[in-house]
């Protein structure tokens, strides 16, 4: 299939149509029946717990926060495939890949209210915090695949960026050094068409971003990112391949952002509603359910029940991180280097003393 | 104006007057900048002349240092200060220093615009202060407004040097202040610090979204019967030297507040002329009041972080009574 | 020729065998034979100029210099192309190109002495001064471009590199730039084989240059760079494509250094014999001087003659170089700003004062 | 052993102990470096511990940060001082903060080789010395040898740190001492200065190639009287504030010596430590002997440059007659 879809031939691989119908089944993807409406549930609840977040940011709750809204087959897919050993080198914007991961959604919230703990992630193994400065996460990825193969462990790194992301320099250098190396890494773009105002066709004039594989010399493929079959069934191919030790892959998996960039950020300025509309019937999730349903696998009163069972539990995971005790200053001080220098404890003292006088004198 | 206006305004005049200047950077085009301060300048001068660059910040300033190589003047923002790293080896082996290499044949009138500080709730590497690092690079020149009047006229003056500066925007009072300022075409010199209130007891210097946090302390500290002279920087390099050096002779006393990491920072640098221009006047050890060394905490954090005007009265005081 | 030699087609462009015999006649460049024999008398120049300043360095009568032996018709070529309007971005390995511009040879020579003033080139137009940091170049020529656009000119730039500098960030982020932009740019990549010590394959999986050209969405081609009449026929072609607007050009130009790094490297370490006795035969002066003497055009007398000729031209030149007068202190400042700081005058004159303790103190 | 061997020792003791080291760069494996610094590792180790990147720094640097996380200890070479630049994204973002950003879950052992300084005839970019621009950066630790035997022990000290290290190795002597040093594995602290000659008269702080230059004057110094303690800082950050602490309050006086660019640097951050730690003692103005704020001039101008014995000795001696 990586094959047949290879960057050159310029072809989108896609199992559904946009209304969830199969279009062929010659490369459908491992996973059986429960499995299936498991990923859609896992789905369903991502979505869930994204909308309930911009809630929260509406109401001063948290702070600024990136929506996953129109995105979620991609990190359905990826929390599929990913083992506990694979590695998670996350963007921003693949909740659901996290949570796969291990991610918990307390400390999602919390890393959202302001809280560095959050991005710790204590609960999830080799997924590397969140990092703000696009792109440059990416030659992690290759040095982690590095480690893996000096190793000669069994694992796979998983790297997102967005589609403004490829114009970085690093992402550049990323995927050369790991194509050279030929190391384990899965590079998904996720082309959702906008980075922040800039539309795909300004951030680049080529055509598209699984041919810029051809510049690495590594297998690319372009992928419906909103058919959930065939981004499953290109990611297991994807980590066969890497697991095989053919070293790096690159995916596009071309979506949309249905919401704002982040809850800063107001799209009616640079996008029109029918183009948001045209969007609209790809949502993957309908897509899925779609499918779903037509297979008898979903009862839509379930997904109801299910829905407001998550709602619920979110909300309750909410308030529990709401709840987290206030950010101690020794915090600040304490990761910043394995031994403390003097300097460092030096200013923290400093700054007790004058919380002190602070405290006495008002 | 607050200071957004107060910067759209100025691009606006120079836009007017300068058809070799174009405005670019990520989303200053279409969207206005995510702070919009570019907002209108696109539908106005046109998208040749105002507009979005792919995301890649070495190239925004790499193709800037072209254009003006071939003649443009660009102005181009850098959206946060966190990112304008992986345009440093662009800023510190072209940008700044063009001029040299060419024996002067190349000038480089860029300017490069950079919403810098914290306390406005954000995400990592959205609020860092390190203006040192661009202030230590031989060849630039680091301008910091603190109000919109000067965020205007000093922007005017950085459009048109002929040397590449650095225009760091203090983006947590870019709408917290408003101002009378005059819509005319106006200019305030870089390299000149401003006196902001005149004072006897110690020397007060701060710049960017500092000077009114030291304002706020001003009528406490007068009340504890201490007369500061409070200096706004302007400029970080070069630095006016004179003013500082005047007054600190008068009062033997200096104090520094800013929102760097407090080694190796512009307090060092200050810390510095003040002994190298004053030293028989200091009657205290000059004093640094700035972050910690660490990373800028995220939201829940950064209060500790942040420099208060409680402290600053608190240190001033101290300073006073050494 | 652009499109037939397109870079997805993976073939190289010839026109000459190694032996400077004609493969195809279908795509000769535009030039006539009198330009033919000076073109190569050019390069036979640069050439010797090139063989004396390695002499010179040996001597110790300049410090560390590139070697450009092998590669020259890239240089000569792109000497026929460019015009006076033209831009030439220049890494630091294309000296026949510079001397096209307008550069002297007395510049390059003051330039690697160790004077600033020879890299200012105060006799070319269009020509940015030699940067060492490799690749970081390439961001100039897109934004020269975008200004030659904006001002609606008829200029094209030329930016040069080496295999070596496709893989920093800044070639994806100039290419990506001056695609978008559609500018009049001709990336020049120097595949010389080597990074210093470093062969090509270890650079980078892909398929050779020409095909990174995919990735931007600009045409690219691979061209035998030691064949002058392709080499010319290529960047006549590209300079057409650019003049007409249709955005930039990547050149990938197959050579080999046949000399050392720099003066301060030694090849014996990381290459073998046999692998550049390979290259001998393909080197690019023999091979169009074999062509020439094919059509009659030279005559090994004359060009003996020349050839003297040459190397006293260039000697009496590298002595006038020699009796540059010392390096003024205040050349050391005077050139960091439109207008001087206070601080680094004080910081000359107070370094004076020092000077005149000194002297006067020995 | 010159201080290339003593490098290259290091490296072999670290290599043969810990099977988590790596060792890369631009040309650090067959070639063993443009400086011969990894000479023979690569064959004595193999090309999966010592081996050629592709050229590009940010990824250097970017894959060493993602080969920490995953438990190897990189030990990577920048070629030069100059092209450390595009890495810095890498080192500010990532290398500096991911302890932090972590909350001390994913530490950095990662050392970073910048061969860094003038006075060796180079092209440019290839003799600047910017060491503050890193030590400036909260979360690193910068480390300078001065002698063969400080960038062993140094080395392996940084080597087996937990923490982000770029280690500047003065290029210019490189090959110019030679000193007796131990085959065997022994460390030095980091974060210690070494006092390198007691004195009473001005306390002398150098680091790098400018302690052997300090020691050219001190026969002069000696002959007109003046008694010198000499300090090589060894670390940039941590400073060991203490060592410069007690010297100056002995001597009075301080002078710092080195190939910076004066302003901004780490002699500012110096004479901020001075004042800071002992203002009451000090009998003369903290002096800076340093480089212009300029770009380093090509070798025909580096003589302008580059601080001489001569200018050391006449700027103690001025300090000391104040
Ligand atoms: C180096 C850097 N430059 C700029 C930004 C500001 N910024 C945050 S997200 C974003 C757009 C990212 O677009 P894309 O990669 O397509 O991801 P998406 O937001 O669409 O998921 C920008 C410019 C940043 N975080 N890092
Ligand atoms: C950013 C940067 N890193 C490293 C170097 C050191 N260096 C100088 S030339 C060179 C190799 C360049 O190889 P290539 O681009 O193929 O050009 P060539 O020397 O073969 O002409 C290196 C690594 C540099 N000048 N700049
Ligand atoms: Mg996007
Ligand atoms: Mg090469």
């Amino acid at each position: 299939m990586l094959k047949e879809f290879d960057a050159t031939k310029k072809k989108m691989f896609r199992i559904m149509d946009d209304d969830g119908r199969i279009i062929s089944d010659k490369h459908m993807p491992v996973i059986d029946d429960s499995q299936l409406v498991k990923a859609y549930h896992d789905m369903l609840f991502a979505r869930t717990a994204d909308h309930m977040t911009v809630s929260y940011q509406r109401q001063g709750r948290i702070f600024t926060y990136p929506p996953n809204y129109g995105q979620e087959a991609i990190h359905g897919a990826t929390a599929q495939v990913i083992r506990t050993d694979d590695w998670l080198v996350p963007a921003f914007r693949e909740m659901g890949a996290w949570l796969a991961k291990g991610a918990t959604l307390k400390d999602t919230f919390l890393y959202f209210m302001g809280y560095e703990v959050g991005n710790s992630w204590p609960n999830a193994n080799h997924f590397l915090p969140i990092t703000v400065p696009i792109a440059s996460q990416l030659p992690h990825a290759a040095g982690i695949g590095y480690a893996i193969k000096y190793k000669k462990l069994d694992e796979v790194v998983f790297a997102f960026v967005g589609d403004g992301g490829t114009s970085e320099g690093d992402f550049h250098e990323a995927l050369n050094f790991a194509a050279v190396w030929k190391v384990p890494v899965i590079f998904v773009v996720q082309n959702n068409q906008f980075a922040i105002s800039l539309p795909f066709r300004m951030q680049t004039a080529s055509d598209g971003i699984a041919i810029k594989s051809l510049a690495y010399g590594m297998p690319g493929i372009q992928v419906d990112g909103n058919d959930f079959l065939a981004m499953l069934r290109t990611l297991q191919e994807a980590t066969e391949f890497c697991r095989a030790g053919n070293g790096p892959v690159l995916i596009e998996a071309v979506t949309y952002r249905k919401g704002a960039h982040t809850t800063s950020d107001d799209p009616t300025k640079y996008r029109s509603k029918e183009e948001e509309e045209s969007w609209e019937r790809k949502d993957p999730l309908r897509r899925l359910r779609n499918y779903l349903v037509g297979k008898d696998l979903l009862d839509e009163e379930d997904e109801k029940r299910l829905e407001d069972q998550y709602r619920s539990e979110i909300d309750r995971i909410f308030v529990e991180a709401e709840s987290q005790p206030a950010y101690p200053l020794e915090d600040v001080f304490k990761y910043m280097y394995a031994e403390m220098p003097d300097d460092l404890r030096k200013q923290q003292v400093e700054h007790e003393k004058f919380l002190q006088w602070k405290e006495s004198n008002s | 104006m607050n200071m957004v206006n107060a910067i759209n305004n100025a691009l606006d005049i120079k836009l007017a007057e300068d058809p070799d200047i174009v405005v670019y950077g990520e989303d200053v085009g279409v969207e206005g900048g995510v702070f919009r301060v570019t907002e209108g300048l696109q539908v106005k001068y046109g998208a040749d002349r105002v507009f979005d660059s792919p995301l890649a910040e070495s190239a925004i300033v790499g193709t800037a240092i072209g254009m003006a190589a071939a003649g443009l003047r660009p102005v181009v923002e850098m959206q946060f200060c966190g990112f304008v790293y992986p345009a440093f080896n662009q800023i510190i082996s072209h940008l700044s220093r063009m001029r040299n290499r060419s024996r002067g044949r190349i000038g480089m009138p860029v300017v490069v615009r950079i919403p810098y500080g914290g306390g406005i709730n954000a995400l990592e590497h959205h609020s860092e202060s390190m203006e040192a690092l661009y202030a230590q690079i031989p060849g630039l020149k680091v301008v910091i407004p603190s109000t919109p009047a000067d965020a205007k006229g000093l922007l005017i003056s950085a459009i048109e040097s002929e040397d590449p500066i650095l225009f760091m925007e203090p983006k947590r009072i870019y709408r917290a202040i408003k101002q009378e300022v005059s819509e005319e075409k106006f200019s305030i010199p870089i390299g000149k610090a401003r006196v902001v209130t005149t004072g006897t007891d110690v020397t007060v210097v701060a710049y960017g979204a500092m000077v009114r946090e030291v304002q706020k302390a001003l009528p406490k500290l007068k009340e504890a019967g201490i007369s500061v002279e409070l200096i706004d920087l302007r400029t970080i390099y070069p630095m006016d030297k004179e003013t500082l050096a005047q007054s600190i002779r008068k009062t033997g006393r200096i104090v520094f507040v800013a929102e760097e990491p407090t080694s190796f920072g512009v307090g060092s640098e200050i810390i510095a002329v003040a002994n190298e221009e004053a030293f028989l006047y200091l009657q205290a050890p000059p004093k640094r009041v700035t972050a910690f060394d660490t990373i800028v905490p995220l939201p829940k954090g950064e209060h500790h972080y942040m420099i208060s005007p409680e402290k600053i009265f608190y240190e001033i005081q101290k300073t006073v009574k050494f």
